[in-house]
């Protein structure tokens, strides 16, 4: 209330020139929109911020962005995020991709991420479809989804859980937004920056060239999870009564991140005495 | 809403996330070479850019709070005026943009509509009203524009050729 | 994109050939892309030198692929006077521009689609038969209904009538056209699926990838129909070891890839090598290095498929020489795993893979996969690996009593019981190296044409054969005779046969799209080329026209 | 009772004439005992069945054995067994191998083998350290186990939860057994077997080597799940209360198990007409 | 194993250089092993071509090993009755057999141990100085307390008195022993982890695989003092993306792996390339193909760490010498990393890296690893990917402002933007080789050996240096001038640069360790050697010997 609007960069500054090549219309438009608000809400430096991805429709976001990114390749972004988390703490370290690159490929990246409880954010764009590569089915795809030729008459496999992986791979915070609510995508991506240790948010974000029917989203969400849940048991007990459309944040932990070792330091030569005989 | 500050706070946002929502949009169709619908989204972001000018001139001297994002009092997902991303399409035409942007603007006449009426800060509601009515012009305007457009052959979504996968 | 498919099949019911290719944007949907075609009386395995004729319905991002579209004085050029000026890169090429105002042609008829009217423009261009495209639209447009199609052949020929304001119009001499024979439209990737279904192939799992993905939808549909399954695995590490264990189950496999994901194979076809199991990988190469140009072509992906495993490695490494070679190669490629129980490695290119041509049907061949297995044996007695003459020991197959045995990558005795001894890692080496350079490939090692003419050779491998062959016939025509071998066995290369085919030559030009010279560092590792050496390599995505490779020979020819 | 042990082949067929190269003491001995008096119990042919493996101390069973074996690479073993079953409905498809190899390494399989519920049955041989590669922290190990110079002070991170992974991640058969068991350890395999599905069993397997500690398991085991649960959220309910010490059949679903489809059969000449114009 | 390793450093208390690699049996304690020692006044970078002295304390599977450890009449054996007869593999070398009851003598010392008996009676048949063994084992023993120790030392002396029942002892002549240097006792893996230390490294992730784990484990701990921090990943692929994620971070980070886990790295290494962020991935080379024979030494990786990447991916592929090598190879490959912004794979193998060496204090070298970077500029302007004359573009750390760009492994503008354009795609493969073959490397590319002398050359690499050099030695001796290069620097190979250390040669012998002559056709697709080469090429497990190179330049000298 006292001028502290000033303070504040434009959420645009966080945008870069290059146009985005997604179908009009795709839910991936609103993360990166939500992303650069709520970089702009917390104030970060552009340039302390990287933004990591790996293969795929929604990977293509850090480019999009002003900030230091890096587009891997498909399903490898946690472990590059990581490893720059684990040797840059001062950098704000968000990572970004889809359903394929994440709960697919990336699959054991994601178990471990969550594990590990590196201080990263992980926004997943959940279009339960591989865009990038024409629409086969992803692992969050529905059983009977026959719009694949690749898996005629459907996937025919009961679809991955995001949060419920994410809980019990030890993920310390998750959380589920609509990308046709970025106000709370925003508030959620503020949140989980903020945390301390693995955040974990699953964007539904509808792809309209392969999925149309992910139109009726916007019907079906429902903003339920109004307070995180700080007992790991407790979000499990919200989570088993899940339709997979309520929004917010399921979960907040409180395990310290994970952070290399201070040690007093040594000088090299000093190391070389182990070697003299 | 009743604070003076709070509402142009929110008028600001409305119009300025207006305008930059359709440049996005503009810019998202002219990757798809829809060059006449990318025209509209351009005149539409301008004239929101205009609007949010005269907003910001009618809030000199009023100190406007930090609302965050999720703070704002929208009455629905998103600030009223936003076209929303999911309606566009790449084989969009003029007439499907029209609608578009007239859902917007009848959005956010309502918005205004619906302050003024609530509001007890006299200053708030006579703004409030103002504003209603000028978005209430904006309607009438488009939709006059759009009377020139009529609606395309119902397969006018439909490409014979197959997507792409750039991988 | 369709305008060009539906403009191919009209010209092979006048009995044509053609070859069509696609050049696209980065968007998924309604981006800028380009269809480009050629016909012609003879089979067409590549593209000409210069585009003769361009229809521009708009320059949207023309930049992008000027490169891929070359333009020379004669050529024709068709704009839509809407669209603005022709741009630069267009008009600095001297072609000749007329302007015909498709968009408002389409405007004027019901329905009417820009593309129809090009296509109309186009056939009548050429001369194709008044009813090729008709007939060809209304397969097409069946089931979009009566409306769809009348709007079709409306466009169409509003395109045609409008051919009457250009003059000088490139023309096909259609009398030239073989009648008669069976003709096939069909893209190099669904060759390659069709060519593993035929080499007995009935087990596939795979990941889907740019521009791999179509042999997998292809199969996956067909498959079930024959008893078999495709499974879609979580990734290439899932995708390539499923194959294993089927394969282990005595059902021949395959999976189908890109370059990304070859990368993430090479442990699993190191077992598949050690552990004997037959597999067949068909990698469509595509812009590299890492996530690269995933929409265009390269032949850069060959050092990984010949080397790229880990140990001593042998496996086979095979390459399609053209779009309707997929299937032969495809075909011979199951045969060659099986006879010898060895991964193989099958490479295409995207330029192959996702292009489409009209064909000959082609001829049956008898390569099934064929496994040398055993049946019951005295207990104990069995040795999976046990050393012969020709390298390949008999495979007992799960269901088979009395011969279990353990299927293993650590280096093994005879019987397959892990073993540190030099001896045991000898003889397994020696056996492995064996059973593929002794075994007899016949004459499909390469496509040879002009063989033991001239002492020029031109070697080459991939969808760059159809320009050499190309190149070959202009050479000859011009009095420089020349022979033309693409090799279809990269690996292993064998050095008498290729002795034997380059006998009486002394100059080589070996003809490539790699950076790295990779094919001819391959020859040069392997074999000693007889005479001097050119190399005309480039990499993608513009792929070498004929053009070049004359000139590369004229040259040399003149002593430069 | 009547006399139908004597179509009951002999656990000792199962077994073949290699020596283990395992250490005297080793858990994972009991775990080949079982497997074959779980095979001669439902009197499986020996060709009919096939032992995939990865690589690890625990990953060599199949070569102990006299069913068909397949020792992969590191980590893929999930891969081959699924490939093969597929190819190969009519073998019984056992899959065998560590904690390493399993959840670490083999993580992504482990997730999509649960869901895709490919009739397998694996076995995992826990240790919390990958032994063969002389004792480095596992996904299992303790944050503050300390016994590896790769990890001096601890790993520090949470331990992976096998048993709530595979229920998330959609497993329809899973238990927990202990190789000191080895009773219960054959009836479970027995039980795993003959369902129809994926099956999953975590065995607690004691590395007297790299943690000698873990002879105390034998005091820490209790058979708690007597019956099994055949509904997920019940299944998850218990498991929220778990000390990783219970043992028992868990979960069993009804989930059919993943099949080729079966389609009309069509002449590959047939098939031609397609390309024909 | 512990007998050996005092036995060593007990020698080099007396002033001699000392070598000692260990060969194991596949049970995971308590199996066969043996330690191979081999002490000289020179340092010694390889095992010798025959055993002097082989003590036996037990005979169990000495099959499994007996073909790394060569017999001579010359020999002396020295075996324990109670083991049994010696078994025929050895006797069948003609070795002379002595006898001593070791486990006898032990069990009459309250908790004595055999070997330590085995290791009086060594170093006393040797002629060890009488202080040096027990100065080393109260060092060693010291944390066992005091009645280890007692019971150590007493075996010791009970196996010194041993030696007294045997004649005609194998002595060495410590007079020749230099002394007053500072010598340290280090493994080729220890040495490698120092090394990348050294050059800077401050980022590890990895995943433990035999035989490069105890890099990790040596950087695990040393890393936290400097400042830096060692991950454990869940596998390869993480580990590589990690070291990726934290270079571009601006911190310089290495990964150790063996080929299984090469394997499964190339995917991002082949982004390494195309992103251009510098890493060190040090490959200890196993036995292969697959997972094949992990506790042996092979060189056998060489084709997948120059070729295994898909695309056109130029990258570095250096290898250690020598043990002492390790550590100036590492930090070299640091620097070549950090200066060219690429990877860089450094190979070694398990017959170095697992084995120990006395060596001479290494000199003190100056690389450190340094990147050129940016500091703030003009808003926009920042060119990632800038096309330079050397190839190398200024990179921007993040924290740097007005510099932010993303790195992408799809081809680019030089701006870092996605672009599937032939001329970018031209520019950039270009600008990515010529870094690497325009970088002064000076005279590191290779260890030479003789440079200039006589006509034959003995091209090498790797862990078969030392036995090149001993035979070169051996052949000057016998009046045969030989050089001998041994190549660091693997890719790219320079042509000039080879061709002028081969100035003057008509002979060339090719020596190395794999079946598939790796080297050789790496040297021959890159190279022309100048005469006639001939190829000394064996698998592992077995090194080859300073005397089978001897007897090849010998055979090709006497016109066979
Ligand atoms: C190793 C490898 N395998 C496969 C691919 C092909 N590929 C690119 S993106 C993608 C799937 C992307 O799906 P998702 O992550 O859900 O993103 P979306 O496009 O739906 O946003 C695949 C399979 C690749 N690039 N690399
Ligand atoms: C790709 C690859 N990376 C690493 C290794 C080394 N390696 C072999 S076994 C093993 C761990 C085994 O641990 P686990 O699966 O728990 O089995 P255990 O030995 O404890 O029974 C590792 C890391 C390998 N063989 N291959
Ligand atoms: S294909 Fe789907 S996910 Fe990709 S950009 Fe289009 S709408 Fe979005
Ligand atoms: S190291 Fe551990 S797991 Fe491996 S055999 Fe020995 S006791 Fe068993
Ligand atoms: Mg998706
Ligand atoms: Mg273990």
């Amino acid at each position: 209330m006292d001028g502290e609007s000033m303070t504040h960069p434009n959420p645009q500054d966080y945008r870069s020139d290059v146009k985005p090549v997604w179908c009009p219309g795709c839910g991936h438009f609103a993360v990166i929109t939500s992303v650069a608000r709520a970089l702009a809400e917390l104030g970060l430096a552009r340039e302390n911020v990287a933004l990591i991805s790996g293969i795929g429709c929604s990977s293509r976001l850090p480019a999009y962005s002003t900030v230091y990114g890096f587009h891997g390749v498909h399903g490898r972004a946690l472990p590059v995020a990581t490893g720059l988390k684990m040797a840059r703490q001062d950098l704000t370290v968000l990572v970004a991709g889809g359903d394929g690159d994440g709960f697919s490929i990336g699959g054991n990246h994601f178990l471990h991420a969550c594990r590990r409880n590196v201080d990263l954010t992980y926004i997943v764009m959940d279009n339960s479809v591989y865009g990038m590569t024409k629409g086969q089915a992803s692992p969050t795809t529905e059983a009977d989804w026959d719009g694949s030729k690749l898996t005629p008459g459907g996937p025919g496999i009961a679809p991955f859980q995001p949060l419920e992986i994410a809980l019990s791979a030890g993920a310390s915070f998750v959380a589920r937004a609509f990308s046709g609510q970025p106000a709370e995508l925003t508030r959620q991506i503020c949140e989980a920056i903020c945390h301390k240790g693995f955040s974990f948010i699953h964007v539904l974000s509808p792809c309209i060239t392969y999925r149309p029917e992910q139109r009726a989203y916007k019907d079906k969400v429902h903003q339920d999870w109004s307070q995180p849940a700080s007992d790991r048991t407790e979000a499990f007990r919200t989570l088993l009564e899940d339709d997979g459309f309520a929004t917010g944040i399921l979960f907040r932990g409180s395990e310290p991140a994970a952070k290399p070792v201070e040690r007093p330091r040594v000088a090299l030569s000093d190391m070389e005495t182990q070697f003299v005989v | 809403m009743d604070d003076l500050g709070t509402f142009l706070a929110h008028a600001v946002a409305l119009e300025k996330e207006s305008g930059e929502r359709f440049d996005a949009l503009a810019d998202s169709l002219e990757v798809h070479h829809n060059p006449e619908v990318v025209e509209l989204f351009r005149k539409m972001a301008h004239f929101s850019r205009l609007h949010l000018r005269e907003v910001q001139d009618r809030a000199v001297g009023v100190v406007l709070p930090h609302l965050r994002p999720w703070e704002f009092s929208w009455p629905n997902a998103e600030a009223p005026e936003t076209p929303s991303v999911e309606d566009t399409h790449y084989r969009m035409t003029a007439h499907h943009a029209l609608l578009q942007a007239l859902a917007s603007e009848r959005q956010g006449q309502a918005f205004y509509a619906g302050v003024a009426a609530r509001t007890v800060n006299a200053q708030v509601k006579a703004l409030a009203t103002a504003f209603a009515a000028e978005e209430g012009e904006h309607v009438a305007l488009l939709e006059a524009t759009l009377s020139r457009f009529p609606p395309p052959p119902a397969n006018w979504a439909e490409d014979p050729d197959p997507p792409n996968a750039p991988d | 994109m369709t305008a060009g498919r539906i403009l191919m099949d009209a010209a092979a019911e006048a009995g044509l050939y053609g070859l069509m290719t696609r050049s696209l944007g980065p968007q998924i949907r309604g981006g800028e892309s380009a269809a480009l075609v050629r016909l012609g009386t003879r089979p067409v395995d590549g593209l000409d030198d210069i585009c003769d004729l361009l229809v521009a319905v708009d320059w949207g991002n023309i930049e992008r692929f000027a490169a891929e579209i070359p333009l020379a004085p004669s050529s024709l050029v068709v704009a839509d006077p809407a669209q603005g000026p022709v741009p630069e890169v267009i008009a600095a090429s001297g072609a000749r521009v007329v302007m015909v105002p498709f968009r408002d042609l389409a405007a004027a008829i019901p329905d009417g689609r820009v593309n129809m009217v090009a296509l109309g423009l186009v056939a009548s261009l050429i001369g194709l038969p008044d009813a090729t495209v008709p007939s060809v639209l209304s397969k097409t447009l069946k089931r979009k209904g009566e409306a769809a199609l009348t709007a079709g052949l409306q466009a169409v020929t509003v395109g045609e009538e409008a051919v009457a304001t250009i003059d000088d119009t490139p023309t096909l001499d259609l009398s030239q056209a073989p009648t008669g024979r069976e003709k096939w439209s069909i893209s190099g990737n669904d060759a390659t699926a069709f060519g593993v279904l035929r080499g007995g192939v009935r087990f596939v799992a795979a990941y889907p990838i740019t521009p791999a993905t179509e042999i997998l939808e292809w199969l996956a549909v067909a498959l079930p129909k024959v008893g078999g399954c495709l499974v879609q695995a979580e990734d290439e590490l899932a995708s390539i070891n499923m194959i294993l264990g089927a394969s282990f189950g005595g059902v021949p496999s395959m999976t189908a890839t890109s370059g990304p994901g070859l990368a993430l194979m090479t442990e699993a076809l190191g077992l598949g090598v050690a552990a004997e199991v037959p597999i067949v990988v068909c990698n469509v190469m595509r812009g590299g290095p890492s996530t690269g140009i995933p929409t265009k072509s390269e032949q850069a992906d060959l050092n990984m498929a010949v080397y790229g495993l880990h140990g001593d490695a042998p496996h086979i490494v095979t390459a399609a020489t053209s779009i309707a070679d997929c299937l032969f190669t495809a075909q011979w490629s199951v045969y060659l795993a099986e006879a010898m129980q060895v991964p193989v490695i099958m490479l295409t290119d995207q330029a192959m893979g996702q292009a489409r041509a009209v064909i000959d049907r082609p001829a049956d061949v008898a390569f099934v996969g064929r496994r040398e297995t055993v049946s019951a044996q005295g207990a104990m007695a069995y040795q999976r690996y046990a050393v012969t003459a020709s390298g390949v020991s008999p495979m007992a197959i799960p269901g088979t009593p009395e011969c279990a045995y353990t299927a293993d990558g650590l280096e093994h005795s005879p019987r397959g019981t892990p073993s540190t001894q030099a001896a045991h890692h000898q003889e397994q080496l020696d056996k492995r190296l064996r059973k593929i350079t002794g075994f007899d490939y016949g004459a499909h090692w390469a496509v040879i044409d002009g063989a033991g003419e001239g002492d020029t050779a031109i070697i080459t491998w991939g969808s760059l054969t159809g320009a050499a062959m190309d190149a070959a016939h202009r050479l000859r025509a011009d009095g420089i005779a020349v022979r033309v071998i693409s090799v279809r066995l990269l690996s292993p290369l064998r050095p008498e046969v290729v002795a034997e085919a380059l006998a009486g030559v002394s100059r080589v030009l070996v003809v490539e799209q790699s950076h790295g010279m990779q094919f001819s560092r391959l020859l040069r590792a392997h074999l000693d080329l007889p005479g001097s050496v050119r190399v005309c390599a480039r990499p993608g995505p513009v792929p070498i026209r004929p053009h070049e490779i004359v000139a590369a020979v004229t040259a040399w020819d003149k002593g430069e």
